[in-house]
């Protein structure tokens, strides 16, 4: 789509694309690996093009051993390169969970080793992928020291933050949201830009309550934030962007503000990364505190397949405007 | 980096010698003939049947955008997971993987129930928790694939190793694609298995590709037999587009693990006819490719085996292929009017009560 | 040692060996697999003389295989047994970690077939085994539905735990605690008992504040709790025991008697089982709260090996002290 | 199940054909004698030396309860890990597990800092947050341990992929023991590197156990060089005791790598001398075996050859033997007086900063 003045409207699928690309084009320490990311250019077509661009090496096939993609890419960081493996689903890092907590996220605490390396893992449900294709990994990997988690929610944080990943000397695990690729656009600089990992963003005011999210819930967040604007109760939403290192300053003066907060993720509940923001708000900023620290997340189940299954697990804005109403009443 | 052992496929893998040592078999020879009745003939060519017209059928539900998730077929390759299942006893198990629609028929999952699977029926053997082809049972002696591949080889091996410990004579079968065998847990699950001689067949349905990825960027070697020999594992390569061999090769292997003489890894040559999923149009495979593997289609080669062996003429090919439509009809009036689950239904069956379900 | 009264005291891994051999003895479905479980007896030597009494089968030397041990004993487990897989360390159950948040945690949910395995986990630090044998594995599984997961801190929960953890028709991880190993003893009864799953224990009373924890901690948390005591502080505290399911009543509990509460466990802080229960206090009891909730927690690092280091790492009672005299004075 | 792999390896294992079809090195011939350069001979036995010579140093600081974790040695193996890092380039790179000694002092770390390590001391190649032989330096091409057995082979894979991404002529060496070939990782790795020819070698320690675990429980094979047909990988199997016949192998491979010619498994047979760690007694390994493999002590081997070629006498070993001597004495006392650190540095270094660090 073009607007009114001829900026072409880029989707948050194309924006992760482009962030490779760059950075490909820029510095020749840049490479990804993956399954069929190649000639196929990967199951979601993110790379579709790149093997005519860069080589068969360079945007490398690999045999189906997410353990081997994850190792090899440590190895290959730490020699001076800069890899982006690619999970073709995130519910796959599960076999390369070892290389990640155990190398990955030990080896520049215990020898100072650097491991530069992205781990892009497409996540998250509401495309009807079930059990093993809509898993949101991020909890596990966020209690791991070591680690870096970034999550973006647009499409220019899905390109200034992909972009600030495969810059980043650490292991960043680069979460894209499927269900966002094709559903959401914006016109993005014509300039290069990078969005600094580490940073979270209130991208709606408000004063009456605090709703911390990321990835795709911001934007059911924001829906039940028009919704709550009209019944006279301004929420305001931040976007974590990043996990870890998570921005707690932003949480926190946010919570400030308003007094209430409620956290919102896809994840399930029971020890997701919102439990964290919760503990962190009832012990740094308890004395801010007007009402109780609402979580709204997934129940602790596996992701089910079927259509109305599927649609009770996720979250959903009917699910943020109660609790809000009940939060903001109390 | 290796050829691709296409090449030497299109002249017929069970007739010529292989470079690995593996065992070839021959298939639709007069030796065979004695080995098949022809009853079990029939209704493995039966099951083919059955096999093709359920997945016809998916597929046109996939098209007709009436699947909300992804959709599978082993279209082109069905001898195998027929040949194998139909090769086993009542109380032995399986642990199928996502191109083995014929086990599952085999075992008595009925199309009805796979149907009501795809569209997310309460009626599906996992209630609408699960989709596609992710199908179990233990009652009908079916592990449920797990679509991280390879998975379920050191399960199957541990359901092998339950009946070994129990002095139990039941067997286990797995399969896996030729990318599944690159999985640590394929390496972990062979090695175990022949250390302790457990009673699980490995099947590998080797299609030739996985997903996009041929062969020679898969692996080095060019039979994925050879990696059994890691194992000191006997291994058989078979033509998996023949009923028959597959048959014979899994009742060998069966009965090698019944008597307690531990694993046997079987090759099955094949070729993927349909995209990875039913969204992948396959670009990437040479169509002359197709084309030459059409010719070997393992429904045609039943037949032209079952009519050289006197077991069949066409008139009985076309009553079978009219029985099997309606039963994929009768199948789909089932899925279509079952319900769908509520809502709340997602919370239950995270935890196992206290009572042992399914089969011992 | 052996009491006034000639009943013998029993160390933790005593209390291991006991129920493993009386469930073997009784339940012939029950068998053991591992690394050197066998004719060594296991790295703890908490099968020494198992294979002499059961067979090389029923105690089986596995390959150097964890995903392989964990993967067989749920095809076991789903065949009928009731496999006890051991970790040789919980460390190791990374390489596991596959098979049991995939398999053994899913299966039940996706088609009703029940994983009756256990998994030992030998866990914790402060015997300086470094980053590779002193993990705390236990977030990453709290935050996998599906899976129980189990930490007794007294030799008789963690007898009555494992012979509970072994007849559940669950997935259970079970964490034996390293440093407890030999250090803590008592009289066990002799007639067969059982700690159900599920559920925590007030280990102290108190009023002034409570202390939830699990595990080696709660010793330290007793011995904070005595010195408190002299202080005029009365800390009630909670040994969870059972971490999934948790026994939230108990904690509530507790909480709305003290208006006050700490968590304390020796896993890193951030995105550990400390955060879900702050969360859950922050939730649920918010109006009975009289104070931030505290987290003593190890800090987000992988376990140092030198001395210094690991003692630096490891929550101290003095860190107990200093957080319990700040909330106290609040 | 088969019979452990001893018998025929008493026989010298360098010498006899051996059954899997990999390449069988001898040792001492006159044709090592001529591609072996007598400084280069002497140098690897002063490395033999070395290393013996920290080791039992470590295990008598164990047994002074002065080293608060555990302690590994690779007491009558040094000869394998000295043997693969001197036949490397200053660039290359070494992946080394925990029977490595050698190799690490090849490398250049020093006996000062390998006891410092062992010390917790803040001058050891961790600074005290790791222990034992989990050294690493990338300065000297030195991948640190992980104790995840088979875990940094897919690293070293990948180290190797760096390199030939940037056309680069530099090799990786890699080693694992007999029980780490059991891991999925170990698979995933080599069929990786077979597949995109990466310059790397991989050798296996094959100490006939794994902590108490014979070879026949941990796999079906007799030779674990056969690991290596599932890769098509060539390998060869070489008498872990005679550190020229493991230099020559290593070389081979290292230059065969370099040549783009792809990866090299190397088995090299050997004994665990000591228990597991210095904790364990290994009650569990024949006494005989242990006497019988006393008599194939790597350094006693090199001083034959050493003498046979007229490359050394007595007094040159004992000359030697002094030095290692010496220099243990003064790295001990390096470590003693060396600093622990501070407990506020358990926060320090999770993450790297902007800036790059260590080699490219
Ligand atoms: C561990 C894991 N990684 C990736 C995938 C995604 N995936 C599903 S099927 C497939 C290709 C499988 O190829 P193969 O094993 O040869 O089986 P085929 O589909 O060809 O029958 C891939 C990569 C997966 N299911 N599991
Ligand atoms: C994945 C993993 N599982 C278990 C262990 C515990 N462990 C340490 S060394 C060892 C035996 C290793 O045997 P092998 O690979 O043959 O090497 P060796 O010690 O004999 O040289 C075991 C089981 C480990 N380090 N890593
Ligand atoms: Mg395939
Ligand atoms: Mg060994």
């Amino acid at each position: 789509m073009t607007t009114a003045t001829g900026a072409q409207e880029i989707t948050y699928l194309e924006a992760i694309s482009q962030a490779l690309d760059e950075e490909m084009r820029q510095d020749p320490r840049v490479f990804l690996l993956g399954e069929d990311i190649g000639v196929y250019g990967g199951a979601f077509r993110i790379t579709e093009g790149f093997q005519d661009k860069y080589g068969e090496w360079r945007v490398l096939d690999t045999p189906l051993s997410e353990s081997a993609i994850v190792g090899a890419a440590i190895g290959a960081g730490m020699m001076g390169m800069r890899p982006v493996a690619e999970m073709q689903f995130a519910d796959f890092i599960s076999c390369a969970f070892d290389q990640l907590t155990e190398v990955a996220a030990k080896n520049h605490y215990r020898w100072g080793a650097a491991v530069p390396i992205v781990i892009r893992a497409p996540y998250g449900g509401g495309i009807h992928g079930g059990p093993f294709h809509s898993a949101c990994p991020e909890a596990w990997f966020f209690h791991t020291p070591g680690l870096k988690i970034v999550a973006p929610a647009t499409a220019y944080d899905a390109k200034g933050l992909l972009k600030a990943a495969i810059r980043d000397n650490n292991p960043v695990i680069y979460l894209e949201h499927k269900f966002l690729y094709r559903r959401i656009k914006e016109v993005l600089p014509e300039e290069e830009f990078v969005v600094p990992i580490g940073q979270a963003k209130v991208v709606r005011e408000g004063q009456d309550l605090s709703l911390i999210t990321y990835g795709a819930m911001v934007h059911v967040a924001l829906e039940a934030a028009e919704i709550l604007e009209r019944e006279g109760i301004a929420m305001e939403v931040v976007d974590l962007r990043t996990l870890v290192p998570m921005d707690t300053d932003t949480i926190l003066e946010s919570v400030r503000k308003t007094s209430k907060v409620m956290v919102l993720h896809e994840d399930t509940k029971t020890g997701g990364v919102g439990a964290e923001i919760a503990a962190r708000i009832a012990e740094q900023a308890f004395d801010a505190l007007d009402g109780p620290i609402i979580r709204v997340a997934a129940p602790d189940t596996p992701v089910p397949y079927s259509p109305p299954l599927e649609a009770f697990f996720i979250p959903k804005v009917d699910d943020v405007l109660e609790a809000a109403r009940g939060l903001a009443a109390y | 980096m290796n050829t691709p052992i296409i090449e030497r496929d299109q002249q017929g893998v069970g007739a010529v010698e292989n470079g690995s040592g593996a065992k070839a078999s021959l298939h639709g020879t007069k030796e065979d003939r004695m080995k098949i009745a022809k009853a079990d003939y029939l209704q493995m060519y039966y099951y083919l049947r059955l096999t093709r017209a359920l997945e016809d059928r998916v597929t046109v539900l996939y098209r007709q955008g009436r699947i909300a998730g992804g959709a599978y077929t082993s279209h082109g390759m069905e001898a195998i997971s027929v040949g194998y299942a139909y090769a086993l006893h009542a109380d032995d198990v399986i642990a199928p993987y996502h191109r083995d629609m014929g086990a599952y028929l085999v075992r008595g999952i009925t199309p009805g129930e796979v149907l009501a699977q795809y569209l997310g029926k309460r009626t599906g053997p996992t209630k609408g928790k699960d989709g596609n082809v992710h199908l179990g049972d233990l009652r009908r002696g079916i592990i449920a694939f797990v679509s991280h591949l390879a998975d379920n080889l050191p399960v199957a091996a541990g359901a092998a190793l339950a009946f070994k410990l129990r002095g139990e004579t039941r067997v286990v079968v797995t399969n896996t694609g030729d990318g599944g065998t690159s999985r640590g847990d394929f390496h972990e699950a062979l090695n175990f298995a022949s250390v302790r001689k457990l009673p699980v067949v490995f099947f590998c349905n080797n299609n030739q590709y996985a997903y996009s990825t041929p062969l020679h960027l898969q692996m080095a070697i060019r039979d994925v037999a050879e990696r059994a020999k890691a194992y000191a594992m006997p291994s058989e390569i078979v033509d998996g587009n023949d009923v028959g061999a597959v048959y014979l090769a899994a009742q060998r292997a069966i009965e090698r693990a019944r008597r307690g003489e531990g694993p046997t890894f079987i090759e099955c040559k094949t070729m993927r006819m349909h995209g990875h999923s039913e969204h992948d149009s396959a670009k990437y495979v040479p169509r002359a490719l197709l084309e030459e593997w059409k010719k070997k289609d393992p429904i045609l080669k039943a037949e032209r085996i079952l009519r050289e062996w006197g077991y069949a003429t066409d008139s009985d090919f076309q009553a079978v292929q009219q029985r099997v439509i309606k039963e994929i009809d009768t199948a789909l009036e089932f899925a279509e009017r079952s319900p769908l689950p509520e809502g709340p239904e997602a919370l239950d069956g995270v935890y196992a009560d206290s009572e042992r379900e399914g089969l011992a």
